[in-house]
């Protein structure tokens, strides 16, 4: 019977447990997790502080998951490192694993630049897990002014799921725009509104230059107060177990397409690694779950002894603030056409190179847009399809008779 | 007033008796009277008749017609046409006794002739089809006469009145033939007419029948393309027709009328192997109009021999006896039990399969 | 088991289908108490192509489903083939239309997503674009093609 | 001179969700959205009364009815008359009308009763006992001849072999859409009976159905070759049509549109017209000459079918069609429907079917001739009973056209030389065609088939009847109501109560 050992507990593991188990009934699958709760998805814990879900709802599987699939969980230990030779891992209580295969699903953790003064401030929190988020809920009242730095994905939905709780919210960035990551200026700007005509601040294109309790002062002179502070300036892949095991790393762990490491029988999965994006045709670090669901199936497949690739990956974002969604999906390669459609509610621009879309970014107006995204990751030629229509509006009818035949007159 | 048989259809229900010996043994007609006895219920009094075979071996080459006539003026007429194309051979009352329950009696002759040669030639037909075309001229014209049996050495005897006593009324215990059918009649709008009793004859053939066929007028609309008339507008008459039609006129054998009269069904005959799936179907295809449906149990006599007949479904009772060289057929087992007392072997055909008996070759 | 096929070659474009979804899926017992007045979302499209050629698109309840493997809140999931969401779980967070390569995901005009469920979780019985269609441009059978 | 509509569309706004179905099906173009109002409206004088959008919409928010606005009334000029007059004042034309005769004249199959089996007699029930519905068409031998070994001769001039006894009788393709004709050969195949190819050739697609095709041959010869006449299984000579007894026929060249063009042979777009007569055919012995030829050129292998309308001495001309070598009559009555018949000749000329009937069944008897051909009896036979009647009369089999039209959706407009079929069956309009699904239209043809059947199996059981032959010319099944002696004399029936 083969042993399997998974550390970490997000979705990736999940994707494990579920790729292992497409192939393999039998063998043992332990799973590491260092929170105390069931494999939940991250950004879920902005929609916990909106009350769109709660603790139960947001089981990202249903309670019988690690029964039904025969894994066992280890909760609140850490792997402290993994011999490779030996191959087992050690945790954090000296206890030791063997394992035939592994797989690292360590995720990332909040990267905090130093920030003087930050030492000063009581209420600050970072906003990554379960705890983090019940955290905030405790230390926010009605009256609350908060500050958040970070006007990224994680920042602007902490923002959201606060909104209803606080008083006031003010989102710094040193960036000059939100969402800079996957948004561009004019994408940003209308996004920017509609999150301050929802009554987020921001202050923007400038850090913060001194911490001093409940007082922050910018380094373009802006002095602010306030009662909560997050940190949400980014995330760094927790890579060191692999790293000290002698693997390649780089600023995630390098996998190959079926999701091996450089070392044997040793995986990874999720936001730990950096990996192809086919839209830039570049290796990094995506972060984004479905991609790392997708790496742990893929994983677990291979562990087991199957056969998977996950060769498509695309950056990809669906993210919306108050009821106003934004799709943004792969890249805007240098020389790339765009294809732009707009007016004050929504914008769509589409990113076209090389006969391929590449990427686009669409606001206020989310219909079928896994059309688009389909385009890209199947590298689709444009000259194959109508991409006047297309561009219009993502529909199968100019996609081909042929494909829409096979779409709907068969089983896909 | 009650409208005359011929008329109007006349349905009617019935009892059917026939004992036939295949060495051609002559019996009187004791047992075929006593065989209606128990079936006195079938009948109601409105008709009753008997058939016999081989009971005039002396005569046997002549054409015996047993004619009825109202009158005397009805006799000549009819007599003098019968001079035009036959030789009047024998010319005789036919002898019954006069009984309370067996009344209005018409003159009952029987008259034996042979047709004129220079006739057939005339006409280019065969004497029996002059015999039949003569027949059913005498009784299609209302003048009074009515032929009810014209073959050679056979002869029907039937009145209004119960069987038992139309058989005691014509003396059959004095006649000997190696076939008897018999009928007893229950028909449901009728005057009583002696010639609506059955057998109904033509030629060699009569036909005794219980039942009421539905098919009654494609069977009559399509025989009467063929110089039929159906004057009586009853099942026998026209089921009479049709045997002749199919065994005299077409040539078919008993077998093969017997698969137009009661065809077998569709479903029957997918299952038949390759040559009969032909023929049915061909007989099936050919003669459509003369499928006979609605109950009926028929005894169909002839020269030699008789064939008994279901409909398809067996809607009505029939059984078959059979004894040593005796085989007996009746509506009812009862009746066989008078005829044959410590018979063993009685079964009940199936539906629209003939019963086929023929008496010893050379026999009679 | 039974899925929906689409026979474009008899689809006349009426959007019945459409309609009908919209109904089966409202809870309502009356087609105009549901849908009068209102803007309907109904889980399947009619789309149209440069011939004119129309016909429907639903969730094709996919072998490998991208949808269920995106969702970040585990609401999409794949029982006996066919592909529930949970609308409980649902965030409405929209990855799923951002990832259906069919368009067939789509919102459902309260914010969260929405997609054919073979009309299982309505009182329809079996899927009502089917049952409706007057020309049996969508049908739902078993051609032993699905998983 | 404008009339008001004819009919009106009614629209109940409280029920309309405004899905716009009614204007996507009305090729009329009668409803239309108004974005300003969103409200749906409509021009009712474009409206044929087709029943396409009632029958569709979601909600019963429409019904059409008839427009109550009358000129003034006037029992001898009705307002039918009126404005037929002022059409043709306007136009100079002749006034075209499509399907049967509408008007109020004696359907004599509902002066018919059918008898039953009481007490003397036990009726049969279908469905514990064998029924039998089977027919087979076409000449039958005087006599039977035996082989050398007295077996039977087998051997029969070829027969058309029908389930039961009814069949679809000629359409075109052409006059009506390619998917009619897929669902009607479709149906025919499935239900072991035949469709007929009507004059506009066959289709290639459809040769493959040819067991169950009966192929035309008209006066125009549209579509005729070799290829054609050997497809089917048997060949129909059509002499006339009951719809429009003496004259030809007129496909307009707006249908004479890509295959049916091809399949007609004729150049697409020209109107395809047939002759009132075949000009070879100037009487009987020419009739005569040409089923030779036909059989001639299908080596005898084929029945040929010879297709009268039922005209005034329909009997005598029966009759000299069973002694032409024709092995099947098929008599159309007055009733029967047209894709385009001027109106005049529709309403007025021709006799009823069922006396034609009686009359032609009875004559081939008096003649004794009956067994030389089999007759097909068509014009307007409405249901289960009129087969059943017409059998009893003594037809063989049915013709049916407009009972199938309505089984694959069509709701009698009369609209049909439009050519704008909201139905997808009288039309060449791909949009439109494509409303007629085969799958639904034959299986539609198909059930009512199969009701038809169990019914004539009821009615037949009831009169102890077990086999469709025992039916055949059993006019003693049959009691006429409110007949005159005249009319009970021609049909050869007696009159109820007696």
């Amino acid at each position: 019977m083969k042993q399997y050992v998974i550390i970490g507990n997000g979705v990736a593991a999940a994707g494990c447990i579920e790729g292992i188990r497409s192939v393999d009934a039998e063998g043992r699958i332990t799973v590491i997790s260092a929170e105390k709760h069931p494999v939940y998805c991250r950004p879920l814990i902005s929609y916990y502080l909106e009350n769109k879900t709660d603790l139960q709802r947001m089981h990202y599987r249903g309670d019988s998951f690690y029964q039904d699939n025969h894994a066992e969980v280890i909760y609140g230990r850490t792997v402290s490192a993994i011999d490779k030779d030996a191959k087992q891992v050690t945790l954090d209580n000296g206890d030791t694993l063997s394992y035939d295969a592994l797989c690292c699903c360590t995720g990332s953790s909040p990267f905090v630049p130093p920030m003087q003064g930050l030492e000063t401030v009581q209420n600050k929190f970072n906003f990554m897990t379960i705890d983090d988020s019940l955290a905030l809920e405790q230390a926010v009242t009605p009256e609350s002014k908060v500050l958040i730095i970070g006007a990224g994905l994680i920042g602007l939905k902490c923002a959201e799921g606060l909104h209803s709780r606080v008083k006031q919210i003010t989102v710094c960035d040193l960036a000059p725009r939100v969402l800079s990551s996957i948004l561009d200026d004019k994408c940003a700007a209308m996004m920017q509104k509609h999150l301050e005509q929802n009554g987020i601040s921001f202050i923007l294109g400038t850090s913060a230059k001194e911490f001093s309790g409940n007082h922050v002062t910018m380094q373009n002179g802006t002095a602010l107060d306030f009662d909560v502070l997050v940190l949400a300036v980014g995330v760094r892949a927790n890579t060191a177990l692999v790293k000290d095991a002698g693997g390649n790393v780089n600023r995630g762990i390098v996998v190959d397409d079926a999701c091996r490491t450089s070392l044997a029988d040793i995986y990874a999965a999720g936001d730990c690694t950096e990996y192809h994006d086919i839209s830039s045709d570049t290796v990094k670090v995506m972060a984004l779950m479905p991609n790392a669901y997708m790496q742990g199936h893929t994983a677990g497949v291979n562990m087991a002894g199957g056969e998977a690739v996950f060769d498509n990956a695309i950056p990809m974002n669906s993210i919306g603030f108050f009821g106003f969604h934004c799709h943004t999906a792969g890249a805007q390669p240098e020389g790339c056409e765009m294809y732009e459609e707009s007016d004050e509610n929504h914008i769509k621009r589409l990113f076209v190179k090389d006969d391929r879309l590449t990427g686009f970014m669409l606001l206020g107006h989310m219909h079928r847009t896994g059309i688009y995204t389909a385009l890209i990751r199947n590298k689709t030629p444009l000259s194959s399809v109508d991409f006047d229509r297309l561009r219009i509006e993502p529909q199968l009818s100019a996609l081909g008779s042929a494909y829409r035949d096979k779409v709907l007159k068969g089983a896909v | 007033m009650i409208p005359l048989e011929g008329q109007v259809r006349i349905p009617s229900g019935c009892a059917v008796s026939a004992m036939i010996s295949r060495d051609g043994r002559r019996m009187n007609g004791e047992r075929i009277i006593e065989s209606m006895v128990p079936m006195h219920d079938r009948s109601n009094g409105l008709g009753g008749g008997f058939a016999a075979y081989g009971i005039y071996p002396e005569y046997k080459d002549f054409y015996a017609l047993h004619i009825f006539f109202n009158n005397r003026s009805a006799q000549a007429e009819c007599m003098a046409l019968l001079k035009e194309y036959f030789e009047i051979v024998q010319d005789e009352h036919i002898k019954v006794r006069k009984m309370p329950q067996i009344t209005d009696e018409p003159i009952i002759r029987r008259v034996f002739v042979s047709p004129m040669q220079s006739v057939l030639r005339h006409l280019q037909i065969d004497e029996k089809e002059l015999v039949v075309r003569v027949v059913n001229r005498i009784n299609a014209e209302p003048v009074g006469s009515y032929v009810f049996s014209c073959g050679k050495n056979m002869g029907a005897f039937k009145a209004v009145g119960f069987p038992e006593d139309v058989g005691r009324y014509y003396r059959l215990e004095e006649y000997e033939a190696y076939c008897w059918t018999a009928h007893g009649r229950y028909p449901t709008n009728t005057p009583g007419w002696w010639g609506g009793a059955h057998p109904f004859c033509l030629l060699d053939y009569s036909i005794v029948h219980n039942g009421e066929i539905s098919s009654y007028d494609a069977n009559r609309r399509f025989i009467e393309m063929y110089g039929y008339k159906c004057t009586l507008q009853t099942d026998t008459e026209v089921i009479t027709y049709i045997a002749d039609y199919l065994l005299r006129r077409q040539g078919l054998t008993l077998d093969e009328a017997a698969a137009v009269i009661a065809a077998p069904f569709w479903s029957t005959i997918e299952g038949k192997s390759d040559a009969d799936k032909e023929k049915y179907t061909y007989l099936r295809t050919v003669f459509p109009s003369l499928l006979v449906t609605g109950p009926f149990s028929i005894i169909l006599g002839f020269d030699g021999g008789l064939m008994a007949l279901n409909d398809r479904l067996k809607l009505r009772s029939m059984v078959v006896g059979e004894q040593d060289d005796m085989v007996y057929i009746a509506s009812e087992e009862a009746a066989i039990r008078v005829m044959a007392p410590d018979i063993q072997n009685i079964w009940s055909p199936a539906g629209g399969e003939p019963v086929i008996v023929r008496v010893k070759e050379g026999a009679f | 088991m039974k899925r929906i096929y689409v026979k474009e070659e008899w689809c006349l474009g009426c959007h019945l289908c459409e309609y009908n979804c919209a109904f089966a899926n409202s809870g309502m017992t009356d087609m105009v108490k549901a849908l009068r007045g209102k803007t309907i979302y109904p889980r399947i499209q009619v789309e149209q192509d440069e011939n004119g050629v129309t016909y429907a698109v639903s969730c094709r309840h996919c072998k490998d489903p991208i949808c269920v493997k995106s969702c970040i809140a585990g609401a999409l999931s794949k029982k006996d083939g066919v592909i529930e969401i949970d609308h409980s779980k649902c965030v409405g967070c929209l990855t799923c239309v951002l990832v259906c390569p069919y368009g067939a995901v789509v919102e459902d005009g309260s914010g969260v997503a929405q997609k054919c469920e073979l009309c299982m979780k309505n009182t329809c019985g079996s899927p009502a674009c089917v049952k409706g269609c007057p020309n049996g441009a969508i049908v739902y059978e078993d051609r032993g093609d699905a998983e | 001179m404008n009339f008001y509509p004819e009919f009106e569309v009614v629209r109940n706004d409280s029920r309309c969700i405004r899905c716009r179905v009614c204007e996507r099906q009305c090729a009329n173009e009668v409803h239309w959205y108004d974005e300003d109002g969103k409200i749906m409206l409509s021009d009712e004088s474009k409206c044929v009364n087709c029943q396409r959008c009632v029958t569709l919409c979601p909600t019963r928010a429409l019904k059409i009815v008839k427009s109550d606005c009358r000129l003034r009334e006037n029992a001898n000029y009705s307002d039918q008359t009126i404005k037929e007059i002022y059409r043709q004042a306007e136009t100079g034309g002749v006034l075209l009308s499509s399907m049967g005769n509408p008007n109020p004249l004696p359907v004599y199959w509902d002066k018919i009763l059918i008898n039953a089996s009481q007490v003397t007699n036990p009726p049969i029930d279908p469905l514990r006992e064998p029924m039998e519905t089977r027919v087979f068409l076409g000449k039958k031998p005087d006599h039977i001849t035996r082989n050398e070994d007295g077996s039977l001769d087998t051997k029969l001039a070829p027969q058309l072999s029908l389930s039961m006894p009814v069949m679809f009788s000629a359409m075109s393709y052409g006059s009506i859409s390619y998917n009619a004709h897929a669902s009607l050969a479709r149906a025919a195949s499935a239900l072991g009976i035949y469709y007929n190819t009507g004059e506009g050739g066959l289709h290639e697609d459809f040769y493959k159905y040819g067991k169950n095709t009966i192929v035309q041959v008209a006066s125009g010869r549209f579509g005729v070759h070799k290829d054609y006449l050997e497809a089917g299984a048997a060949i129909e000579i059509k002499m006339g049509q009951g719809a429009k007894p003496g004259i030809g026929g007129h496909l307009p060249g707006t249908k004479a549109v890509g295959d049916v063009s091809k399949t007609r042979m004729i150049p697409e777009g020209s109107d395809a017209i047939s002759p009132a007569p075949h000009h070879d055919i100037y009487s009987i012995e020419d009739l005569r000459q040409l089923v030779y030829s036909l059989k001639e050129a299908t080596e005898y292998r084929l029945p040929v079918i010879v297709k009268v309308a039922a005209v005034h001495n329909i009997a005598a001309i029966a009759s000299g069609i069973a002694r032409s070598g024709a092995d099947i009559i098929a008599i159309d009555g007055f009733r029967g429907g047209t894709g385009a018949a001027p109106t005049r000749i529709r309403d007025n000329v021709g006799i009823p079917i069922e006396l034609a009937l009686a009359a032609v069944d009875k004559r081939l008897r008096d003649e004794g001739i009956r067994n030389n051909v089999s007759i097909i009896c068509g014009g307007s036979v409405r249901s289960a009973a009129d087969v059943v009647k017409a059998i009893a009369l003594g037809a063989d089999a049915c013709y049916i056209a407009t009972a199938a039209c309505l089984a694959m959706g069509c709701h009698l407009c009369r609209s049909c030389h439009t050519g704008k079929c909201n139905w997808g069956i009288a039309t060449q309009r791909p949009d439109l065609v494509k409303r007629l699904n085969p799958d639904i239209g034959s299986q539609r043809l198909i059930n009512l088939m199969d009701a038809w059947r169990h019914e004539i199996k009821e009615l037949m059981g009831g009169m102890g009847i077990n086999s469709i032959e025992a039916l055949r010319g059993n006019r003693l099944m049959l009691r006429g109501v409110g007949l005159t002696e005249k009319e009970l004399e021609i049909l050869g029936i007696s009159h109820a109560g007696e």
